[in-house]
């Protein structure tokens, strides 16, 4: 394993602090819970939005702190839910009179953290409410299981209730359009490489030379099922199949199109799939009017990319169009 | 079979130890369908407790384990934080409103830690979670109570309990827990949180002798 | 070689025809020579700014079109200046009545190929300067070598001319301005591995399970020297000897902090080393006060990092500043 | 030694060739001290050339000379569209003012192309180029047309001092292109360009000999 680190057990902590280093102005850092915060939070006018999940995925969810989009992120260490206390704690920092909304991942540890936060803070008095994302297509639903996870999508979400929050919407009203970009999103992801968690030292899972794991989720988590490496025409119509079946998305529907790379992608290949699947998506008859394309929610240096699809109204449209400032910037 | 305090805290001392110098080896275990941390979220709440060993609230058995399920909740993250955290919790809450440690009471905060770990992720028994570990070691040590057993002959059907239910798991499909997410795939591989078990109370079993063996 | 792509003649159009299909209202793409420009130029109330160089270092150049910054690139394929024809064609293109700048990364390809666009453009009536950057400290330079290499620290001088230009600067003036940017800015860059052209399809180099690069250039060019793995601090303490001792920057200086990934590190350890530069340019009495950490020229999937430093002044502060809308985005 | 244009045609359909036939040499010959791009790019504009082949403009070996060097220097990019474009151009420009294509006007052609290279990228032999195979190739052309030597001769010896050449450029380090970067690494591994420079050579030389023996 070669990682730019020093000790594994501080890989979080001093990328947080490098965040904060480099976000003076807009960002605090409480080392105590792994907060990223808005230094303006929390402010009374409007909801506040939290999100935590584990480490490992950024941008998500630390480097999109900021006006109109999330108002703090208090993650685990890599690829595991925060502590139950620094989601408790990080709602009490950002309660807000207008209330406290908690994105979260559909993941066991994700959901029993955030849930066990918000019955102490409610029995403190504070507003909360939990919205769940689970936009992986890979993972079957049903009753018993965990149901499905959340991967690239929450984006969607995030931005969508960052923008209805600054805009002064209440609480409920942030939560019906989480809800509902979540209904409209779907993902699946596709791993060319594994990743190696700085602590572990060693890949997740062993990928041959010619080997793809097709459903992969962002924990390195072993996908639907391995495949042999293919073209990018064929991944594209794997990914596209799986995901336009889902929902479904037919012929006539305006949607957001990401191409989200899973940390060791380069761009260019994420541009290569882009116009790809763009050009699929129009042979439906489903046209692409928002385009997404670069890293949004990785798997640490993991190559391979996920493909979400929003499907579009004007109301998320407005929302999507929105201004916002996050410290994930490039110029 | 009766225990004192000193016995809690020497069995809380070998899990938290136990944790600690198998954090590799656990977290191998999760990464073989899971996403590999659990080993490094263990080890990273129990260090906590090795390290604030002396300084721990000790005024009952039941507050000391409610102190260490505080420790687990604020330091350990992923899936067992919520977990551990809750089954220390309930283990303590019964603890707490027990006079004596005797057999029966033991087989009581195990109960309770069961009950609070299946309320806090809704696993079942046969879903591929440490469950599957703990609830027949919990039965088995029920039955050898009943019979008024000796705590070494408990102590040392429950490692075997665990071990063999801990292995068992290999057959079982995941329903809980990250390595649901690869449904069949989870088939052929034990489960690390029911493997984590059987190792601790298999050290718990063995210590339990040495110090005996060394009091003598 | 795993990668999404179809053929490898096809990579680099592919990923412009997805650069284009994504930026539909603001950028055109001209298949005949590689070249994305603004559909809106040549604007002839401004010097049109072009760029070339080869493809792979993605971002740079083509998603770094738009307002404010470049009005056109025109790549070679992976790693390869484009043919002179690209750049003379882009050049007659792009012309606009106060001239055009090509700003070219110090190379022997690129020099040769822009020089003769230049020469052929002129000779058309064209008023054309050219402008050449060599931010890399690695290589040594000396009268008998073609001297150092332009890498990361070209986008600073971009966003400067690209914002002169906007505003309405002469040539002369953007060309004094660029010239200005490139002389206080200094680059070195670390490869923790190799990366693979797809035309190639095997590894550049060869570089151990515990080996790094030190001084490695954007097109895996074997660098300075071969080390051992070393901490994120040791690392950052190379980078920094290297480049703070180059122009030099000394105590009091005020900088702009660039930490550059070369495409494979996921951008969490690219703000673990900046927090740790960071800290230690402080304790040389050296200030951040501008920061950019990301990718911003890669080459392909290479793992590693480059670390940028740009002495600031109040007219560069407000170049920099200055507002600018390019396809790499993420929100 | 004399050649007519149709000869023209035969080198320039070999150095075509086999530039595409060794993409991947010369490319991985590129990436030991260099980016690994040379090959690829040579194959990119050759192949074109060979698509057109039947459709060049055949006025005079000048005319037809002078098409190649505009199909590379706007298909190939690096350093050797420049270079190998200038090279062909200056060529064609020397071919095009003689009335016949002796051995002088040979000699005078290659050196023409020579100067050509040497003005656009700066390079000067000795500084690990292929100036380095070309440079020893034409002197030896040179002696050998002055002793009025036959064609497969001088072509035999051509590729032998290419080759050789070539080969010497093991030792010394790269002061142009982007091998220089790599200082005193880069010794120790031949030119990439000269290597290419000496295999096309030989392949001339072997396809003249084949072709005259086809014909006799
Ligand atoms: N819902 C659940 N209830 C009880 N135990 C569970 C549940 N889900 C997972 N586990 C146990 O937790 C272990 C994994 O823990 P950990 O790695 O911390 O979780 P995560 O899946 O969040 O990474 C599994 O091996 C299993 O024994
Ligand atoms: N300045 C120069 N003059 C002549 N030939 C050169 C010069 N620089 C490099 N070369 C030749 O070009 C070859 C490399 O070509 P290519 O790979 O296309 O260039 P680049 O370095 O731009 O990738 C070298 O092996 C060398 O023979
Ligand atoms: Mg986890
Ligand atoms: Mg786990
Ligand atoms: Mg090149
Ligand atoms: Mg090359």
């Amino acid at each position: 394993m070669k990682k730019f680190m020093n000790d594994p057990k501080q890989f979080v902590p001093q990328m947080l602090k490098g965040i904060a280093l480099a976000n003076p102005d807009t960002l605090k850092y409480v080392p105590e819970y792994n907060l990223i915060m808005r230094s303006d939070a929390p402010r009374h006018d409007k909801v506040s939005i939290v999100q935590g999940s584990g480490s490992g995925h950024e941008p998500a969810h630390v480097m999109t702190v900021g006006k109109g989009m999330l108002d703090g992120a208090c993650p685990g260490d890599i690829f595991a839910a925060p502590p139950m206390d620094y989601v408790y704690e990080t709602t009490k920092l950002l309660a807000s009179d207008k209330g406290v909304l908690l994105l979260v991942n559909n993941y066991t540890g994700d959901k029993m953290a955030f849930e066990m936060a918000q019955e102490l803070s409610e029995a403190d008095g504070i507003m909360v409410r939990t919205l769940f994302i689970n936009d992986d297509v890979a993972v079957q639903d049903s009753t018993w299981t965990v149901g499905r996870r959340g991967v690239a999508g929450n984006f969607f979400v995030m931005k969508a209730v960052g923008a209805a929050a600054e805009a002064g919407a209440d609480l409920d009203e942030v939560v019906r359009i989480g809800e509902k970009v979540n209904a409209v999103t779907r993902t699946m992801g596709i791993a060319l490489t594994a990743c190696t968690p700085p602590a572990k030292g060693a890949p997740l899972f062993d990928l041959g030379d010619d080997e793809i794991e097709i459903g992969v989720g962002i924990h390195g988590e072993p996908g639907r099922r391995r495949a042999k490496m293919a073209s990018a025409d064929d991944i594209v119509d794997e990914l596209l199949g799986a995901v336009v079946g889902d929902l479904p998305y037919t012929a006539g529907d305006r949607v957001a199109l990401m191409i989200n790379g899973l940390g060791g992608t380069p761009i260019s290949e994420l541009y290569l799939l882009y116009g790809i699947a763009h050009e699929k998506l129009a042979a439906q008859g489903i046209t692409v009017t928002r385009s997404y394309v670069g890293e949004y929610c990785t798997s640490l240096e993991m190559a391979g990319a996920s493909l979400t699809l929003v499907k579009l109204d004007e109301e998320i449209d407005g929302l999507l169009d929105a201004p916002a400032e996050i410290a994930y910037r490039v110029f | 079979m009766a225990v004192e305090q000193a016995d809690v805290e020497f069995v809380v001392h070998v899990i938290a130890q136990t944790a600690v110098d198998n954090e590799k080896y656990f977290g191998d275990l999760d990464s073989v369908v899971g996403d590999g941390d659990f080993g490094y979220s263990l080890a990273r709440g129990f260090e906590i407790v090795l390290a604030d060993w002396d300084t721990l609230d000790r005024t009952d058995a039941g507050t000391f384990l409610q102190k260490i399920a505080t420790i687990i909740t604020s330091r350990i993250g992923g899936t067992s934080g919520p977990i551990w955290g809750t089954a220390f919790l309930r283990a303590g809450g019964v603890a707490k409103k027990s006079e004596t440690l005797d057999g029966t009471v033991i087989v009581e905060i195990l109960t309770a830690a069961i009950e609070g770990v299946k309320a806090r992720g809704g696993a079942e028994v046969g879903e591929k979670t440490l469950l599957d570990a703990v609830v027949p070691m919990r039965d088995t040590i029920a039955i050898l109570v009943a019979q008024g057993a000796g705590d070494q002959v408990v102590l040392d059907a429950a490692a075997t309990t665990a071990r063999t239910s801990a292995e068992a798991t290999s057959v079982l499909q995941a329903r809980r827990g990250r390595a649901s997410y690869t449904g069949e795939r989870s088939i052929g591989s034990p489960d690390a949180g029911a493997i984590a078990v059987a190792v601790i109370v298999e050290q718990i079993a063995e210590q339990w002798r040495q110090r005996a063996t060394a009091s003598a």
